[in-house]
């Protein structure tokens, strides 16, 4: 689960990391209020689940709040990346002498979290990765021991910074740590970390992604989840614990598993060819019931760019019986004329066919292997079949 | 001959008298795997399938002598789940559980690491060692004794392997199903290492999938160390980049950890690359 | 640091570990009239930082508030092994259907903490651990991982409490574990933890003892310490960090260093006979710098019973010099005519043993080595030197 | 040859500009240790006594090529220095700190007994090998080469022994002071083992004190595993139970680790008792 910057900030003060405060404006005359009161000039930034803002344009100076309006005016509404901008954060605008990169996020290959750092902040860190990889310095933790202050002095030392940010460093870099487990974050990063020309570390940004499997223990932060920007179906699917991701093809896909969703519409691309490919990614997870099922195929044939739905299910933990009766309970809510490939194997697979021909649908059609299922989707897509 | 576990492996069920804990345990009993005793905390005397229930791993170890274990319990237990069984002496633990906390995997995987401790998972199919033992929830009938290796980031996609190499007439010596999470127990490499020095072993099969490094490392040892033939799909080919799929290992990390990527490495590694997982048997062929 | 029963019981509560609360009364009429508040029969508790309060008296059963009364009257200002009572506990009595023992401390060996349980609870573990060792169930702790779940419940298991109770007993074990780590102690005890006739568990004592090393992290218990039942010898030594004991015997004894300490007081016996030894054990600690020597001689010497002072230091870290400035110090401001054995070697011995040779002391005698000094001391103290 | 450090040996100090840590630099680098480098954070660029400061143990490292370590910070930052200089690759790491809190020495304990690392301490006076290495606090001309090993839980204690050996004449091998505290790196029988394999090693020392059982475990590692003779001295025959005496190693624990229990069990493993530790000398001749 991503935070918008003024979340993520929030959570980093609540560890004792100096942030720039700001507020948060929903209506350009709120932006003017808040920069009138300000007082200063302000940065009005888009608050969006998605990078790459400023580049879009959602992240403007204001020197007065007649501009604050103005530029407030401008962002909200706009669309960044297909996410429209609801809210705006006003902040004062920073004097800034320096620009650091400072994150954790964790190294899957090593088991353990990774504290990054670079002198070159302000600038995003791919792209640091790619020009110039050495000016990341890494520094794997403990998961046990958290990171320790000397663990943030030697990256300190090793970025070049000035030693006489050194201690106020290393106190931003653990509380950023501590920020980071105890929100159960998977990212926590603030780019860029600015020295002031007062001579202050600040951080003027702030992401955060909160690993969605942790959200149990984190409910305080799954309460501030913004849906102000997700379709209805993402909604719908999230609710009934669906992994759902909307694509640009016409071949509906339901199948368990994330691997085999992948591989599904891979088949579909590779069997489709230009103007044929996957209208979607959809993982039922594993042993979903009935009424899972159903509102999974909701959701697929919400969608009308979708002329075929290729079900592969192939059954471990998951029961092919209980895959067809949520199809059938989803046709009988949402009667539909969409061709239907059902392909059926493992756990129950047997029982799962039987359930479906019992029911006798006209726009229903088996198929025993991928590969096959895969063609007459392609097929019933192109309106061969 | 096998990997992990064979006819001999004593198998207990933790999380036992859960709904799918219960489903499994009859499944791995009618394939014919030694399952000796399941664990529920509070429901210690019982019996499911035949088995006898323990309150604790440890009084069923005691009990038992069992030398693996099974781990169906929910997410916010299952590193207890894991803790519990390596304290008590397990020496194969497998992890099916979906969801568990990356953090949480993290501190697992760093207890572990001190033992001669084999995990397996979490998130995943666990492993069938065909004609001998079922440890997971893989369909049993999808398999046949063989002898090429299978390993999978993905569960459902190892069924798919698994039943076309099977319909094409190719056994497998040992399925195993790491899982797809950030931090797994057991990787591509400590698998492909146990294929090599499986006698039974003559070929592999590898199942990747976009996001993370893991098959680039596979790829780099295939290079360095494997004498046996390998042959991979990788899945993910048509996703977005940066779009979460279903699980983490999923995520396409800016630029890296994509299809095209791994498949490169995996080709000049000597590895067969096959479009559509159905194409194995016969790139093994 | 030894925390009184309500002091540990409080500090349990905080961790959620259910404890029998009552009321802490100074006098005899506070205790009746807090047992008239509770309106049933009560337990009035010697509050002493000492074991065997029962046997020595200093727990009461009282079934009116009368009764009370003249219980505390009775318990309050009695010496318990040297200790005088200044407050008393008034607990209402429990119903107890089942005692057990529970404690974490720290296993040293293995460089752990240690759960210890036992269904033979209300009698002094020592006892058990005597004749039925094997009732008593260990469980060591990684201190990284803290004690889980299935550890108290293996412990359940082993020591033969019913399964209707592990649940609770599980949280209790798991809460005064965190008890135990948020409050440094090196021992949290709880003897017993009863089963009520309601079937609930209770902590009716609590035991806690802070780790030393640890206060500096821990104000707020430090805060708590208790006073009033100390000399004003051994407030002086603690606030000027010296470790001090007092002895029996008639030999005055400052030593740097606890091992040579004890030696040193062990010397004064092995020389000294029936009739002689240690009047203290005093270790000035290592790099002892004047001020604490200086307040080291006044504490010795304010003790009537010393007939000589045996001056022990073998400077590592600590050194001669300052030692000897430190005696000097002392002498000017408490001068005195008890013998002094000076015995100074190691780290600037000899600048120490000038210092004071320069001051020309009559009742100075200098030993060269500790047998020496040892008996010298000894026939000081006898009037023979 | 002698154990643990000697001419070679090449030593970073941890808190060099502090009173203790600068004083003793000096004392070190007068009895001849190669003192390569201090380190104090903030400090790095100054000299103290000759020795280059540097703010970090791994730029020390880097700098140096030291490989063992002594610390002189205070109680609370101590686990931390220590976490430093292993995870900067110290081998040998000698810590004089006293008072630190006993649950931050768990967390070091368990932390370095994954790696091949030797802590000495905390609150001990280091180690010294006569001729060629002081590590510690022990005043240097106490001691002089020979074929005595020493090793004792009690700092000033050790130099009364060793002071008493080399005023006989008796030469030690190395002379190692464990600490007292409850939990250590490096226990009786560590030492013990290493005496026993060193050549230049004859005969042993050994001071114990009241409370804990480490005597009673050195007694059961000599009776079976020494070929070489020891004597031993225990403090605190007069000492009451259950007072604090100072250090918590001399707690007396409830009818475990009196001065007798501890006599009598080496006395029975063949270890010649001290009931004066000026005896050492006799016993030993």
């Amino acid at each position: 689960m991503n935070l918008h910057e003024y979340q993520a900030k929030e959570q980093f003060a609540k560890y004792g990391v100096p942030v720039q405060t700001g507020r948060v404006a929903n209506t350009a005359e709120a932006a003017y209020n808040i920069a009138r009161e300000m007082a200063v000039p302000v940065v009005v930034k888009a608050q969006v689940l998605v990078g790459g803002r400023g580049k879009a344009g959602g992240i403007k100076l204001a020197q007065t709040p007649e501009e604050a309006r103005e530029k407030a005016s401008a962002i909200l509404g706009m669309s960044i990346k297909g996410h429209i901008v609801h809210k705006v954060l006003v902040v004062p605008a920073a004097n800034i002498a320096k620009e650091i990169y400072l994150s954790v996020t964790n190294d899957r290959a090593a088991g353990k979290p990774l504290l990054m750092a670079s002198a070159e902040g302000g600038v995003e860190i791919e792209i640091v990765a790619r020009d110039n990889p050495t000016a990341i310095i890494k520094q794997h933790i403990d998961p046990f021991l958290g990171l320790r202050e000397y663990q943030a002095r030697n990256v300190a030392a090793a970025m070049g910074l000035s030693r006489e940010h050194w201690r106020a460093f290393a106190k931003i870099a653990m509380n950023l740590y501590a920020s980071f487990v105890g929100s159960d974050a998977v990212l926590a990063e603030i780019n860029p970390l600015v020295v002031t020309d007062a001579n202050e570390l600040l951080a003027l940004d702030g992401k955060m992604i909160i690993d969605d499997n942790a959200l149990f223990r984190q409910q305080a932060l799954e309460a501030q989840r913004d849906v102000s920007d997700d379709p209805p179906e993402v909604i719908h699917a999230r609710d009934a614990g669906l992994s759902y991701v909307k694509l640009d093809g016409n071949i509906g896909c339901m199948v368990n598993g994330a691997g085999l969703a992948m591989t599904t519409m891979d088949m579909t691309k590779l069997y489709g060819g230009e103007g044929y490919g996957p209208a979607n990614f959809l993982d039922i997870g594993g042993g979903a019931q009935a009424d899972k099922v159903a509102m999974a195929l909701r959701i697929i044939l919400n969608d009308p760019q979708v002329k075929s739905v290729l079900f592969n299910i192939f059954g471990g933990i998951t029961r092919g019986d209980e895959v067809a009766r949520g199809i059938l309970q989803a046709l009988g809510e949402v009667p539909t004329n969409v061709p239907l490939i059902v392909r059926l194997n493992g756990t129950n697979a047997e029982e799962g066919r039987r359930i479906i021909e019992a029911a006798n649908l006209p726009n229903v059609r088996y198929a025993s292997t991928l590969t096959q299922a895969a063609q007459l989707a392609v097929q019933a897509a192109k309106g061969e079949l | 001959m096998a990997i992990l576990a064979d006819k001999n492996t004593k198998l207990i069920v933790q999380g036992i008298t859960g709904r799918e804990g219960s489903f499994h345990t009859q499944k791995m009993i009618e394939y014919g795997t030694q399952v000796v005793g399941g664990v529920t905390p509070g429901k210690g005397g019982e019996w499911v399938h035949g088995v006898p229930v323990f309150d604790t791993v440890k009084s069923a170890v005691e009990a038992t002598g069992a030398d693996a274990s099974i781990i169906y319990v929910a997410a916010p237990y299952a590193p207890d789940a894991m803790f519990e069984a390596v304290d008590a002496g397990i020496k194969l633990v497998v992890c099916i559980t979906e969801g568990v906390a990356v953090s949480d995997m993290m501190r697992v995987y760093d207890y572990l690491r001190d033992g001669n401790i084999r995990l397996i998972g979490p998130n995943c199919p666990g492993l069938l060692t065909p004609g001998q033992a079922k440890i997971g929830i893989m369909p049993g009938y999808i398999a046949k004794p063989g002898s090429i290796g299978v390993v999978s980031k993905s569960g459902t996609l190892t069924y798919e392997v698994v039943y076309a190499l099977t319909q094409s007439g190719l056994g497998q010596s040992t399925c195993v199903g790491i899982g797809g999470d950030p931090v797994i127990g057991t990787n591509f490499i400590d698998v492909l290492q146990m294929f090599e020095e499986d006698p039974q072993t003559e070929k592999v099969c590898l199942m990747g999938e976009i996001g993370g490094r893991a098959e680039i490392d596979a790829a780099e040892f295939i290079k360095a160390n494997m004498t046996k033939p390998v042959a991979a799909f990788i899945a993910g080919r048509t996703a977005p980049q940066g779009t979460r799929m279903g699980h983490a290992g999923a995520i396409v990390e800016g630029g890296e950890g994509t299809a095209e990527e791994k498949i490169d490495a995996l080709r000049a590694a000597g590895v067969r690359i096959a479009d559509n997982p159905e194409q194995f048997p016969e790139l093994l062929a």
